[in-house]
């Protein structure tokens, strides 16, 4: 569904992210890994346009988007969460779905406004929202932000859903609901592409992950082969395995 | 030739001039991302006080001088402390640069309205500093006061440069603009480097004041035009660079100057702020701030 | 996850108190109404005591309308005038007040004469019932003469402005007074002074070219338009002519053009006095072979103190100024400079003056000050000899008459003053028989 | 004997959320404290209220039993607090001298000032070599080098670092972690020092706290921590297990 | 759970009846000529107010070339006026609001490549150019700084008390139809997505809303009602002068918004009346209007953010914070 080949972007003579491959399917959730600073979330920028990337190519569902606008991305069916739950604070949380429900992929022809608003109230209705939609985003706490975050993205109907370390800062409840929450969109069919910290969430929820250094990938595969991989030991521990347990 | 001699002269002298004025907002644009709009009051009251010791008390030059930077300098604090201070803890809630920019304005026009309830409407003369005038070429010549206000504004810019390059507090100036936290965290009292800095650009601006007195006289709105100009030549300067304000200072005055003789004195602001405009408008980018900021 | 609200005890009462207030908080658009609410509350107290149609009906105090220039560009300007109308004010209170009534200055300040600032000050004094308006600079539209116009009052300005006048005349009003002649008669008047002092060879030109400098508003420009038709109808060659905005303090760049073309006279036609003061400090650090003449502002007390001995050797001129060595005049100068411890100037503050004076001997001989036909027709009737000359609105546009531009008449013509600066000390260059002294070459001519 | 640093009841945050959440913490003298705890936890957070970037909204903190919760940073810094903050809060156009010469500021003379430069040099060659150089054009390594170098520029009573392994590449962050062991060994000042995980801290640690959630749910000596397969599990996901 | 799109609640909607009716009949029992100057006057400049607010408040855009944009309308409408007089003035003062509005997208199309400081300073730059260009009265099209020659204006045959009734009825008009236009918009598709953009453009543009697309129609919108304004100006008073663009008016307007609160429908409502009540008290102490004006500017930006409508919201904020605190309790405890 979505593909991206040898994604480069240079920040001056820094590689940030350095000619980095991946793919996934419809219902199929890609884990990337990696330590801070090694370019996930800038990968993330270039697939959504916030970065312009220095080389690469991003195909959505076989169509090349590199080089089109943010904004035409979306529409396209390509959707990201953010790190740090963003929302237009002075709209309600039903305000923030309709405006993204009215862009959502295929709307075809010319704005129906009760049609955007019952499918934002939809997107509200998949992340358990729906009885705030009242309440103007900036009183929601941390973690309504964050599941708004993600209801704006579904309302846009996605073919791709990209989510940024969706469980950074969540109790371990809400971390399990939010889990839960993934699975159900995955299971609808959307391919899902996560980046994480929390690696119990991703082993339990992808199917594939790619491990990100330096910019560049160091290894794809399963999160059992994952765990085994000299690599990403030494990544994560240090080249001498730092003294663990 | 003699032309342009005297346009390269006029370009000198109105070069001086808006450097002088510039060079505060610079300071302060540079270091603390506060766009100044109280600096062109600064001069206004520097004129004032540069009237009030030299014409009125007969006091000589380089006490007025020093009597129009401590006044300024305690002025330019007091700005800082109503209409800064309050907002350094709110930072990053507020729009810091555009609402900074408000509150500045207000204060200039605060100031400049209790100057005309105080001292009227009139324009008042404020004695040059130096006398004579150094002749050129052909008749062209330069006076030594403006010759004078061309050396301080050059001295001036080169001192700040070394203070904020070489001193303990210049180098706290400037690690406040770039890192607030990480100054404050390395014990530089913020709270009172601000109103310093403040005080500093403002006290400049202040001496400034006393130069341009003498040829622009001391009224309530004295500021007005120099900083209009000062705007530009900080805009051009590339917003807080010191040798970037220096060149831009010469090269509005020389503008000015060519433009005064060769298409006429009513299109030198049109003109210049055309500049300005051309350059925001075809390289957003060249000055200062990166491409993804500024895309969206 | 629940779904709406459950809607707990406490829970329901705080929505149902929510929903109270949100029509509080459409009170706010109550506020259109709430602008009637405040200006009505203000009318009722400031327009106390006069509010019936023909008002002042007990005697008492009577109220004098003043719009002018308190701050902004011409506050200096402003300033003189208001003082020149206290002054008279006074004296009237003093000798008894007009027609049992003692006057009451009401100053409201008409700022850059915008039109939307003098259509609100005219209304505000009109409302107010005063007696009579002083709007010594009025806007070069006329777009608030109909407020006054149509109630007939009394009003007086010294724009010397053309324009204003026409409007008078196409109107037809009959209250409007220009207070001294209109600004056209500067370019003749300047070209005949030049002419006297070649006939009177005391000053030769040496190629018969002259640089005009004017201020890109119209009323500098025509000034400058009417010298510049004047003097090429004599042969001369115009050899520049320059316009600036106000404020404009950096001259050198007309400077260099003007040494450059080194002509034989140079003419400034903006009014400003900081302007032209500093124009005249930086001419003089390298001075042309030329004759300076600057317009009005040198008459402002100011110029002289801004452009100290760099004015020596200046001439100016206005088409009404206070006349020097006059048994009117002499008074009114030493009362003014005993009052506020400062000079009248020239011109503004004498105007107001003669003005005001000249209302109050209408109001009086009316014997009802509200009686505004009487008194116009009284005004527009009757000459009047001031500090500033002779008053005469007898003619179309209600303006005065310039002399000698326009009379050889000097019992009623307004005399075209010219002055020259002399060791720091005005003298009346022309016209007789109001000279005090003779023209001199300037110091870099000498 | 008073802790270098007690922590009792604290809560802070941002706006309205509340990132660390009645949290207690004692550091004992010259001793190593690690914090470890997922991202978003709120351990910046903690570090940033005790120096006081961020007011606390309740709760003391003490500095050698002296309140310092409630003072503006400045004056906190000023009693004895160095922060080594996260992403190393470089002045970015200034040199790297400049850099370190920041770090003496509140020390008095001139003198003093370049002793504490040459001290530095002398421990960081690394850094010396780049001095001419704004603090921009620095890789990562040589970044978070001058951050703690800048650090040492003055005596300290307590050592805040945040996260020296972030971003770096593992040859860097051993050159850190060289310089922090030293930094511990020499100095008499009380070091708090957080990370994600136990990877590299294992040489430094005298005692290890474990952050969730904002607050402290754990505390023990490293290797005890580190051995429990509970607390590795829990907190820093399976792939901790897999070396062992 | 309502929908909350900004549901106007009956008791409102008769308020706000009321208000209109109110308005609408004032006139016909105030007469007095000065407040009435005043007030048209007020209302005039409420309507450039209103249209500034779109472009600074509700799309967060630092644009300091309103009263250029506004000028043109006066200027664009005068030429009709003078030189057309076939053209109704009406259609006149009509054809301002579009030369403005074109304009004024032509000046977001640079403006919206900036950010910041910078916004301000290149629209305050195309402001100053605007102004210079007209006192320099060009081949006479401005009248310079004496002012627009006199123009017939909308009702040249009424006398004074039907003229300025006229005239209050036309501006209330469209005060009370930009007003609830601004409400419909701030509700509409466009106004939401203004809204976003401003909260947060970044995440806006990632849910699909373009940017600037939105950003200019908001200086379109807004560049013709400033247009309008200007006409109305120009026709009511009969003249406009360059110094309408100059420094005190632009800060007295950006005071009237600034302490009516930014953003909101009925912050320059509030601030426009506010400031020409204070102004007109003051009117007899002419130096004061302006210290007072740079002090409560001043007061307003440091200690009341939002204005006085924020005020009020931040109360309402807090009321409505408690209600679904509320909501909160009522849900089952997390985890």
């Amino acid at each position: 569904m979505l593909e991206a080949r040898g994604i480069t972007k240079l920040y001056g003579g820094l590689q940030a992210v350095a000619g980095v491959s991946f793919s996934v399917a419809p219902g199929e959730v890609l884990g990337i890994a990696g330590p801070n600073g090694a370019g996930k979330t800038t990968l993330f920028d270039t697939i959504t346009g916030h970065t312009i990337a220095t080389d690469g190519e991003i195909l959505l569902a076989g169509e090349p988007v590199r080089g089109t606008k943010i904004h035409h991305r979306c529409r396209l069916g390509l959707a990201r969460t953010f790190q740090h739950p963003v929302a237009a604070d002075t709209l309600t949380v039903l305000e923030n779905a309709y405006l993204a429900a009215s862009f959502r992929r295929g709307r075809s022809g010319r704005r129906s406004r009760p049609d955007d608003i019952a499918a934002g109230r939809a997107a509200l209705e998949r992340v358990g929202l729906e009885g705030k939609a009242g309440v103007p985003a900036a009183l929601l706490p941390i973690y309504d932000r964050k599941r708004l975050m993600i209801a704006t993205a579904l309302a846009t109907d996605p073919l791709v859903l990209l989510l940024d370390e969706p469980f950074g800062g969540l109790s371990l409840g809400e971390i399990d609901e939010t889990m839960g929450l993934i699975g159900r969109i995955r299971d609808s069919g959307v391919a899902i592409v996560c980046i994480e910290h929390v690696m119990r969430a991703l082993v339990a929820l992808a199917d594939r992950v790619l491990v990100m250094h330096h910019g560049a990938e160091i290894f794809v595969g399963t999160p059992a082969e994952m765990l085994r991989d000299a690599r990403v030991v030494e990544v994560y521990l240090g080249a001498g395995g730092g003294g663990s347990a | 030739m003699t032309d342009a001699v005297a346009i390269l002269a006029n370009g000198v002298v109105y070069g001086s001039i808006y450097g002088l004025v510039a060079i505060g907002m610079t300071l302060i644009y540079g270091t603390l991302r506060i766009l100044d709009m109280s600096q062109g009051s600064m001069v206004m009251v520097g004129g004032y006080v540069g009237w009030w010791a030299l014409a009125t008390h007969g006091v000589n030059a380089v006490l007025a001088l020093v009597a129009a930077f401590v006044f300024t300098f305690a002025l330019g604090t007091a700005t800082e402390l109503v209409s800064v201070q309050p907002l350094i803890a709110r930072r990053n809630e507020v729009d810091f640069e555009l609402v900074t920019f408000i509150t500045t304005f207000a204060v200039a026009i605060f100031l400049t309205n209790v100057a005309l309830q105080h001292f009227g409407p009139f324009q008042q003369n404020v004695p040059t500093i130096v006398s004579g005038n150094l002749k050129l070429y052909h008749g062209v010549s330069i006076s030594y006061h403006e010759l004078t206000m061309a050396v301080i504004s050059v001295v001036l810019m080169i001192g700040l440069g070394l203070f904020l390059a070489r001193t303990r507090w210049g180098l706290a100036v400037r690690a406040v603009a770039q890192d607030l936290d990480a100054a404050r965290s390395l014990a530089v009292p913020v709270t009172r480097l601000y109103p310093l800095t403040m005080g500093l650009a403002s006290a400049l601006a202040g001496v400034g004041g006393v130069f341009l007195g003498a040829l622009y006289f001391a009224s309530p709105t004295a500021g007005d035009l120099p900083l209009l100009f000062a705007l530009i030549v900080v805009v051009l300067g590339g917003l807080g660079s010191l040798t970037g304000t220096l060149y831009a200072a010469y090269l509005v005055g020389m503008t000015q100057s060519f433009c005064e003789v060769e298409i006429g004195t009513t299109w030198t602001l049109p003109i210049l702020y055309g500049a300005i405009l051309a350059i925001l408008v075809f390289r957003p980018y060249g000055l200062k701030g990166s491409p993804s900021e500024a895309r969206l | 996850m629940s779904e709406a609200p459950s809607g707990g005890r406490r829970g329901m009462s705080r929505k149902s108190f929510l929903q109270g207030t949100a029509g509080a908080g459409a009170a706010g658009l109550v506020i259109g109404g709430g602008i009637g609410y405040g200006v009505g509350n203000s009318s009722g107290s400031s327009s106390s005591g006069s509010s019936g149609g023909g008002g002042g009906k007990k005697k008492g105090t009577l109220k004098i309308g003043s719009a002018s220039p308190i701050t902004g560009p011409y506050a200096g300007d402003g300033q003189q005038m208001i003082r020149g109308q206290e002054l008279a004010i006074d004296e009237l209170n003093e000798g008894g007040g007009v027609a049992g009534y003692q006057l009451e200055l009401v100053k409201l300040d008409s700022k850059d004469q915008s039109p939307d600032v003098m259509k609100t000050v005219l209304q505000n004094l009109v409302s107010q019932n005063v007696a009579a308006v002083f709007m010594p600079f009025c806007s070069y539209t006329s777009v608030e003469f109909p407020i006054v116009a149509a109630k007939k009052v009394p009003t007086f300005h010294v724009n010397t402005w053309h324009g204003n006048v026409d409007w008078v005349a196409q109107h037809n009003a009959t209250n409007i007074f220009e207070g001294d002649p209109s600004e056209l008669s500067y370019g003749a008047g300047i070209v005949s002074v030049l002419g006297s002092l070649m006939d009177a060879k005391t000053w030769t030109p040496r190629n018969k070219t002259t640089y005009i400098v004017s201020s890109n508003d119209p009323y500098s420009l025509n000034i400058a338009k009417s010298y510049q038709s004047s003097i090429t109808k004599l042969g001369w060659k115009v050899v520049g002519f320059d316009q600036f905005t106000v404020p404009q303090a950096n001259w050198g760049g007309v400077l260099v053009k003007i040494r450059d073309a080194n002509p034989d006279v140079i003419v400034f036609s903006d009014y400003a006095a900081g302007d032209e003061a500093a124009f005249i400090k930086q001419f003089a650090q390298n001075p042309t072979q030329s004759i300076v003449y600057q317009q009005y502002a040198p008459s402002i007390p100011q110029y002289l103190q801004l452009a100290g001995s760099a004015a020596n050797g200046v001439i100016w001129s206005t088409v009404v100024g206070i006349l020097q060595n006059d048994p009117i005049a002499d008074p009114f100068n030493e009362k003014f400079t005993s009052k506020y411890g400062a000079s009248a100037g020239f011109s503004n503050a004498g105007d107001q003056y003669d003005l005001m004076k000249i209302w109050a001997q209408a109001a009086g001989f009316a014997g009802d000050p509200y009686n505004f036909d009487k008194i116009n027709a009284y005004i527009k009737a009757t000459p009047y000899r001031g500090v500033c000359g002779a008053y005469s609105f007898n003619h179309t546009g209600l303006t005065c008459i310039p002399y000698p531009d326009d009379t050889p008449d000097p019992s009623i013509g307004m005399p075209h003053l010219t002055f020259q600066i002399q060791n720091g000390k005005q003298v009346a260059i022309s016209p007789e028989p109001y000279t005090t002294g003779k023209f001199q070459l300037p110091p870099w001519l000498q | 004997m008073t802790a270098a640093l007690a922590v009792r009841g604290l809560v802070a945050g941002y706006d309205r959320s509340v990132v660390i959440d009645g949290l207690d913490l004692e550091v004992g003298d010259g001793a190593t404290a690690v914090v470890i705890g997922p991202n978003g936890h709120g351990k910046t957070t903690l570090l940033r209220a005790v120096s006081g970037l961020i007011k606390p909204f309740r709760g003391e903190v003490e500095l050698a039993g002296e309140r310092i919760d409630g003072l503006a940073a400045e004056a906190i810094a000023r009693k004895g607090i160095v922060h080594v903050m996260q992403g190393d809060g470089l002045f970015v156009e200034m040199t790297v001298e400049e850099n370190l010469l920041m770090g003496a500021f509140p020390g008095g003379s001139w003198r003093g000032r370049r002793a504490a430069l040459k001290r530095v040099y002398s421990e960081l060659p690394a850094v010396e070599e780049r001095k001419a150089h704004k603090a921009r054009t620095l890789s990562g390594g040589e970044r978070r080098l001058v951050g703690l170098g800048r650090g040492m520029m003055r005596p300290g009573r307590l050592l805040l670092i945040d996260e020296p392994s972030l971003g770096l590449a593992p040859v860097a962050i051993d050159a850190v972690y060289a310089v922090i062991r030293r930094l511990r060994s020499e100095a008499s000042s009380a070091v708090v020092l957080i990370e994600e995980n136990f990877t590299h801290v294992g040489g430094v640690a005298d005692v290890v706290h474990i952050l969730e959630a904002g607050r402290i749910v754990r505390s023990g000596p490293y290797a005890e921590l580190a051995a429990d397969r509970t607390v590795v599990e829990t907190y820093l996901g399976s792939i901790a297990e897999v070396p062992s | 759970m309502t929908g909350t799109f900004g549901a106007v609640t009956p008791g409102r909607w008769a308020m706000i009846a009321v208000a209109v009716a109110l308005a609408a009949v004032f006139p016909l029992v105030y007469h007095d000529p000065y407040y009435m100057t005043i007030i048209v006057t007020g209302e005039i400049v409420l309507i450039l107010n209103i249209s500034w607010n779109f472009v600074l408040g509700m799309a967060g855009v630092w644009n300091f070339g309103q009263l250029a944009i506004y000028a043109l309308g006066a200027y664009s409408s005068g030429w009709l006026m003078l030189h057309h007089s076939g053209v109704p003035v009406p259609l006149a003062i009509l054809f301002g609001g579009l030369f403005s509005g074109v304009v004024s997208v032509l000046l977001a199309f640079p403006t919206l490549r900036l950010f910041g400081i910078y916004t301000s300073l290149l629209t305050f730059s195309f402001a100053q150019v605007i102004q210079y260009v007209a006192v320099n009265n060009p081949h006479g099209l401005t009248g310079g700084s004496f002012g627009f020659p006199e123009v017939p204006g909308l009702f040249p045959d009424l006398g004074q008390t039907a003229y300025l009734r006229a005239y209050y009825w036309v501006c209330a008009g469209v005060i009370i139809a930009s007003c609830f236009a601004v409400a419909w918009l701030r509700q509409s598709h466009l106004g939401i997505a203004l809204r976003s953009v401003r909260d947060a453009p970044a995440y806006t543009a990632a849910r699909g809303v373009n940017p600037r697309a939105a950003r200019v129609a908001a200086f379109g919108l807004s560049g013709f009602l400033a247009g309008i304004a200007g006409g109305l100006y120009l026709s009511f008073e009969q003249s406009f002068t360059t110094s309408q663009m100059g420094l005190t008016p632009m800060s007295l307007d950006v005071t009237m918004l600034v302490i009516g609160g930014l953003g909101t429908v009925s912050g320059p409502l509030i601030g426009t009346a506010l400031l020409t009540v204070i102004q007109t008290k003051l009117i007899n102490y002419p130096g004061w209007q302006l210290t007072v004006l740079g002090a409560t500017l001043l007061v307003i930006v440091v200690f009341v953010p939002g204005g006085i409508v924020g005020l009020f919201g931040r109360i309402d904020r807090r009321v409505r914070g408690w209600v679904a605190e509320d909501a909160d309790e009522a849900e089952p405890a997390p985890g």
